[in-house]
């Protein structure tokens, strides 16, 4: 242990890449548990279950993505995220862990980026793949790339919103459960004109890319989905880091 | 390290209508300096705004010069030990103290946990998750993630609390050490046997404000207008009592009955140097002769209840 | 209810040992916790948690044989609970719940009557000092109050055993003797009887009638206070300097005399009170403390601790 | 009015307590009914009102709906107001919602509080603890089973086309059995959920999979790739709403999805998951490790 007789360099500070490593391990150590662990793999069950069901309609390739942009995009997809989502920066604030996160030389933006990283590393493969894999199941490899991208990004649309949650709000599950259920599905699906404002709707505009696949709800170009969807990762991962920098740490 | 490690200049903090912490100042320079203060006075209010935690609301802190809220890379020169007993359930004890050297951007994390680990009286190697640690061990593990990374100022927020007295004593010369190294040392506790032994530099807060600083035995000083009580057991209470009296050492006197009396005394030192001879002249035997609060509870007691 | 009479130990403890997996909690515990105020002593992991949760009957014991209040609570668990009051090691309460809610819900899961749990959750209340408060959700209240608020929950069904698991924790020094006078008050005027789990040896002393000292899953040391106490006859002699030249002079008038931590240490007869006062009047130093050297707890516990 | 003499200074000390005490058995209705009053947030601060509050309007709404327009429009048929079957079906999501508020807000909060190991510290044991919480969250769960339903038949009544007196008895024993089977299963189930951890977050999105998620999937399931109609038990809105066809005698035609289970399995499939729930919750207490 080093005398403390040089004046201390205040600049030393870990690489960005490593503390930002560091942060994203703790989140991912942090968030996987029996429990979450148990309730992803059914939800993806399902999911290749549908893929399963897909193949016997008479237009499979059809049926697949209607399946995918209901159950997929619309519950498989928001359901994981705001599981992992939510309690990735919430369950620290909760339990009164964050100081150890905080008081480090590192900048802010890094905390909130490590969460939607942790995030998405966690739903794509729970969620994404296997309704990848279902479209394939159906038969049908154009409507399996589509599913792929839709449900990737909708996962990155959603880790912004609910991992900025997680920081802001207390019961930010609860809500989230609220959107999902209520807004991401019960309204979009009847007010044709809200799918404009669902990361759903957005989502399954990317799935109209497949050819011979009409999308309903489709409220703009797959181009503009993209841009859109990464739009929201990024509007919700900015306000996390606001929140995150100005809020009082206990 | 020439400039005080930590300045506060009226430093206040509100929630709401609550103020928790209003106009305190203070520095700390190299060594340990005890924040002692009742539940509630605002220390660890105060404690937080020192790491840039919680933002004053209004007032100033510096640390080593710098705003801990503004500039996150001042927290390389800091280590907190927080109050809360919560800790990473799911990582081992090694994992938890090498997290915070790596976002400290230390070399070799790992090996900079091992050997810390080690210094606080834990078992590097023990694979257990923190979940299965006792109270005693869990605070341990919070004293190496702080001080880890070598930091010149040190804030440890009631670190000895749930500890029995052995784990207390081998904390409070492992602090006792890191301040001998020249480092900003501020410690808060209740147990105060045992911050007595940490050094002598005391801060008092009480409802939110300054109550009283500096060494504590010049404090117990300054405190003349209220004596110093001393508990005297002799076979001739009456007569020691009236000769001590008589010779101006003694302000008051009480007695307790079956030989027992409690007297007070502007100036301690001079009353312990004339007992002896009164005693011996009045040939009065002394039993006992036992200093009522001259320890630091004494001070603390007394500055928290003047108000 | 056959009620614990005047002498009957309160919990008696004959060989009781408790494993969990290979570690050994508690390795063949003998004690006998009479009535009044008992405080149960040790490091932590010493076993003290493990007893109490074996007496509340909520663990089974591996072997010996333990009786609480008459009863052995590995199988009468639901009566004997029924007559004891618990106050848990930890602080956090439901946050939300106000005081009176809290103690009134525990003392009905005690099997009070809705009305009386009522009546009897604001006496607790007020008799622990908390006034108004007692309305305000547990969560925003100081650690202080919180204590008091666990502290009331455990006595409002009026139990005959209290079990206290460190009651005085995170306690500035004057809420920790209002809170001992508190526990004394109810081990004595309440007619409860108390076991103060605790490793804060100044505690017991203040308010302890007896003693129980555990170390590594056994008992090491038991009995009450007094005569825990009766260790070596001798006096302690501190003073503010030049130590070394007043022993010597004690020395020379034939009072033997050790030096230990720059204390003076010897035997307590008659005529060394006097040499005492005379050789510290003879070189005009300041007599700082002189005291029977009776073993503080500390010395007793120290001094058996490992 | 005698003075003086009969001045009295009476001690505010300790009182002991000699009055009479209950049975244990009646720490389980007394537990019961503080978990009810608290899952829906009564006693507490208004915030705690706000979810339940939420999601009992989401499920009153179309029964309000039908009383009003019941009393408003003219010559309604039958067929224009939502059926008793259908209605559980109806409000499948806000169900679920409300479930996975109730049952974690019931269990979790007593194991990250410490309240748990008090409760076993007095003459409460395991097992009565976790009857006296399901009691409380199937009495919650009734609020927003038994009310709709309630509402329903005052629409019907309104709309000239309810029961006749006689008949009226007979109509609310099947309403009362409806909803108490509906308020089993979900309370059972979403206890069950719960029972496996400590955060009430993880345990709200877990009660939504299973109450929620599965009737998505079996439909399809069923009806396009030819799954056994067995899958149709695990749709738990899907299930209750055939029970509730069997039981109110609604003829099968002018419904939504019905399955071609005999009523025999659908009844056998009830039963078994509200005994598996129960059975999950009280295998996962057996061993929680409470006393901290």
């Amino acid at each position: 242990m080093s005398a403390v007789g040089t004046t201390p360099s205040v600049a030393a500070r870990p690489a960005t890449l490593v503390s930002l490593a560091a942060l994203y391990r703790l989140m991912l150590r942090t968030q996987v548990s029996l429990s979450r662990l148990l309730g992803i793999g059914a939800l993806s069950g399902l999911a290749i279950l549908i893929g399963g069901l897909a193949a016997f309609d008479s237009d499979p390739a059809q049926a697949a993505a209607d399946a995918v942009s209901g159950f997929g995009l619309g519950i498989l997809v928001p359901l994981a995220t705001v599981w992992f989502g939510t309690s990735a920066i919430g369950d620290l604030v909760e339990d009164k862990l964050l100081v150890y996160v905080w008081l480090r030389p590192v900048a802010r933006w890094q905390l909130p980026a490590a969460a939607v990283l942790a995030t998405l590393t966690l739903v794509v493969p729970l969620t994404a793949i296997p309704l990848t894999v279902s479209a394939l199941i159906a038969g049908s490899g154009d409507v399996a790339l589509a599913t792929l991208l839709a449900a990737s990004f909708a996962a990155l649309a959603y880790s912004g919103l609910f991992v900025a949650a997680g920081v802001w709000f207390r019961r930010a599950v609860w809500w989230g459960l609220a959107f999902v259920l209520i807004w991401e599905n019960v309204v979009a699906n009847e007010a044709k004109g809200a799918a404009r404002f669902t990361v759903a709707g957005w989502a399954s505009s990317i799935l109209g890319l497949a050819p011979g696949i009409d999308v309903d709800l489709e409220p703009g170009s797959a181009a503009v989905a993209f841009i859109v969807l990464t739009a929201i990762a990024v509007a919700g991962w900015l306000v996390a880091t606001w929140r995150y920098r100005s809020m009082d740490i206990d | 390290m020439t400039e005080p490690g930590i300045v506060a200049e009226d430093v206040s903090k509100w929630f709401g209508p609550l103020v928790a912490v209003s106009d305190v100042s203070f520095d700390v320079g190299p060594g340990v300096t005890a924040l002692l203060g009742p539940n509630g006075a605002g220390k660890s209010t105060m404690f937080r705004m020192l790491c840039g935690l919680a933002r004053p609301s209004k007032g100033t802190v510096r640390v080593l010069g710098r705003d801990p809220r503004a500039e996150p890379w001042v927290s390389r020169q800091i280590g907190l030990m927080p109050q809360q007993e919560s800790v990473f359930e799911a990582l081992t004890a090694r994992e938890f103290v090498a997290l915070g050297a790596t976002l400290q951007g230390l070399s070799n994390p790992d090996g900079a946990a091992a050997s810390v680990l080690e210094r606080v009286g834990l078992d590097p190697s023990d694979s257990r998750h923190l979940q299965a640690y006792s109270k005693g061990m869990r605070q341990r593990v919070k004293v190496a993630q702080a001080i880890v990374h070598d930091p010149a100022v040190l804030v440890l927020d009631e670190p000895l609390t749930g500890l029995d007295p052995r784990q207390r004593m081998d904390l409070v010369s492992l602090f006792k050490s890191l301040g001998d190294e020249g480092r900003c040392v501020i410690v808060s506790s209740h147990v105060l046997g045992e911050v007595e032994r940490l050094g002598s530099r005391v801060l008092v807060m009480s409802q939110g404000r300054l109550a009283a600083a500096g060494d504590f035995h010049e404090l117990r000083a300054l405190m003349d207008d209220r004596p110093m009580r001393i508990r005297v057991r002799t076979d001739k209470p009456r007569e020691l009592a009236g000769a001590l009296v008589e010779a101006g050492t003694a302000v008051g006197v009480r007695l307790e009955g079956d030989g027992v009396l409690e007297l007070d005394a502007r100036d301690a030192r001079a009353l312990a140097r004339a007992l002896p001879p009164v005693a011996r002249e009045r040939g009065a035997r002394l039993y006992e002769v036992h200093p009522l609060d001259a320890d630091l509870e004494g001070v603390f007691r007394y500055v928290v209840e003047r108000r | 209810m056959q009620n614990a009479s005047e002498n009957q130990p309160v919990i008696s403890a004959r060989g009781v040992v408790k494993r969990y997996g290979r570690a050994l909690a508690l390795a063949g515990l003998d004690a006998e916790i009479g009535p009044g105020i008992t405080g149960l002593l040790g490091s932590n992991g010493a076993g003290k948690t493990t007893f109490i949760s074996l007496a509340l009957g909520l663990r089974s014991r591996n072997e010996g044989e333990l009786l609480v209040l008459g009863r052995d609570p590995a199988t009468a668990g639901i009566e004997v609970r029924s007559r004891i009051g618990y106050s848990p090691e930890h602080h956090d309460l439901p946050a939300e719940l106000t005081a009176t809610d809290f103690v009134r819900h525990l003392a009905e899961m005690h099997l009070l009557p809705r009305r009386a749990a009522v009546q009897r959750a604001n006496d607790a209340l007020w008799l622990v000092g908390l006034g108004e408060e007692r309305f305000r959700p547990v969560g925003n209240m100081s650690t202080g109050q919180r204590q008091r608020v666990k502290l009331a929950a455990a006595i409002a069904h009026d139990p005959e055993l209290v079990l206290l698991d460190e009651p005085t924790d995170g306690l500035d020094p004057m809420q920790r003797t209002e809170m001992l006078a508190l526990i004394r008050r109810i081990g004595t005027e309440f007619g409860m009887n108390i076991v103060l789990s605790s490793h804060h040896l100044e505690e017991a002393e203040r308010i302890c009638d007896a003693v129980v000292i555990v170390e590594g899953g056994e008992v090491v040391r038991a009995g009450t206070l007094a005569d825990l106490r009766r260790g070596p006859e001798g006096i302690v002699v501190e003073v503010d300097e030049r130590a070394d030249e007043v022993a010597s002079i004690l020395v020379a008038r034939g009072i033997d005399v050790t030096q230990e931590a720059g204390v003076l240490l010897l035997a307590a007869t008659d005529d060394a009170y006097d040499a005492v006062r005379d050789a510290v009047a003879e070189l005009e130093v300041g007599l700082r403390r002189l005291e029977p050297r009776g073993r503080t707890l500390e010395d007793v516990y120290l001094g058996v601790g490992a | 009015m005698s003075t003086g003499q009969d001045a009295r200074l009476y001690d505010l000390g300790y009182r002991s307590y000699d009055g009479p005490r209950e049975r244990p058995a009646r720490a389980i209705p007394a537990l019961a009914e503080f978990t009810a009053r608290r899952v829906l947030g009564l006693g507490r601060g208004g915030r705690h009102k706000v979810l339940p509050a939420v999601t009992l309007v989401i499920a009153y709404l179309p029964a309000l709906f039908s009383v009003a327009y019941a009393v408003f429009a003219r010559n309604i048929l039958p067929g224009d107001l939502v059926s008793y079957g259908d209605y559980m079906f109806f409000i499948g999501s806000a169900l679920a919602l409300f479930a996975a508020l109730v049952a974690p807000e019931a269990l979790c909060p007593d194991r990250r509080t410490g309240l748990l190991g008090l409760y076993l510290a007095g003459p409460l044991d395991r097992t009565r603890y976790l009857v006296a919480k399901g009691a409380g969250v199937l009495g919650a769960m009734l609020l927003i089973t038994l009310g709709p339903l309630l509402f329903m038949l005052l629409a019907f009544v309104l709309a000239g086309l309810g029961p006749s007196v006689s008949a009226t008895p007979k109509l609310l024993l099947r309403i009362f059995a409806v909803g108490l089977v509906t308020a089993l299963l979900y309370a059972s189930l979403s206890l069950a959920v719960s029972s496996f951890t400590s955060r009430r977050a993880v345990a709200a999105v877990g009660v939504v999979l299973v109450l929620f998620v599965p009737a998505l999937v079996v439909r399809p399931a069923i009806e396009s790739a030819g799954a056994p109609n067995a899958l149709d038990l695990f749709s738990s809105p899907f299930v209750v709403a055939n029970l509730a066809y069997r039981i109110f005698g609604e003829t099968q035609e002018n419904h939504q999805p019905v399955t071609h289970l005999s009523t025999g399995l659908v009844v056998a499939g009830v039963a078994a998951a509200i005994a598996l729930g129960a059975l999950v919750c009280w295998l996962r207490y057996r061993r929680l490790e409470a006393f901290r």
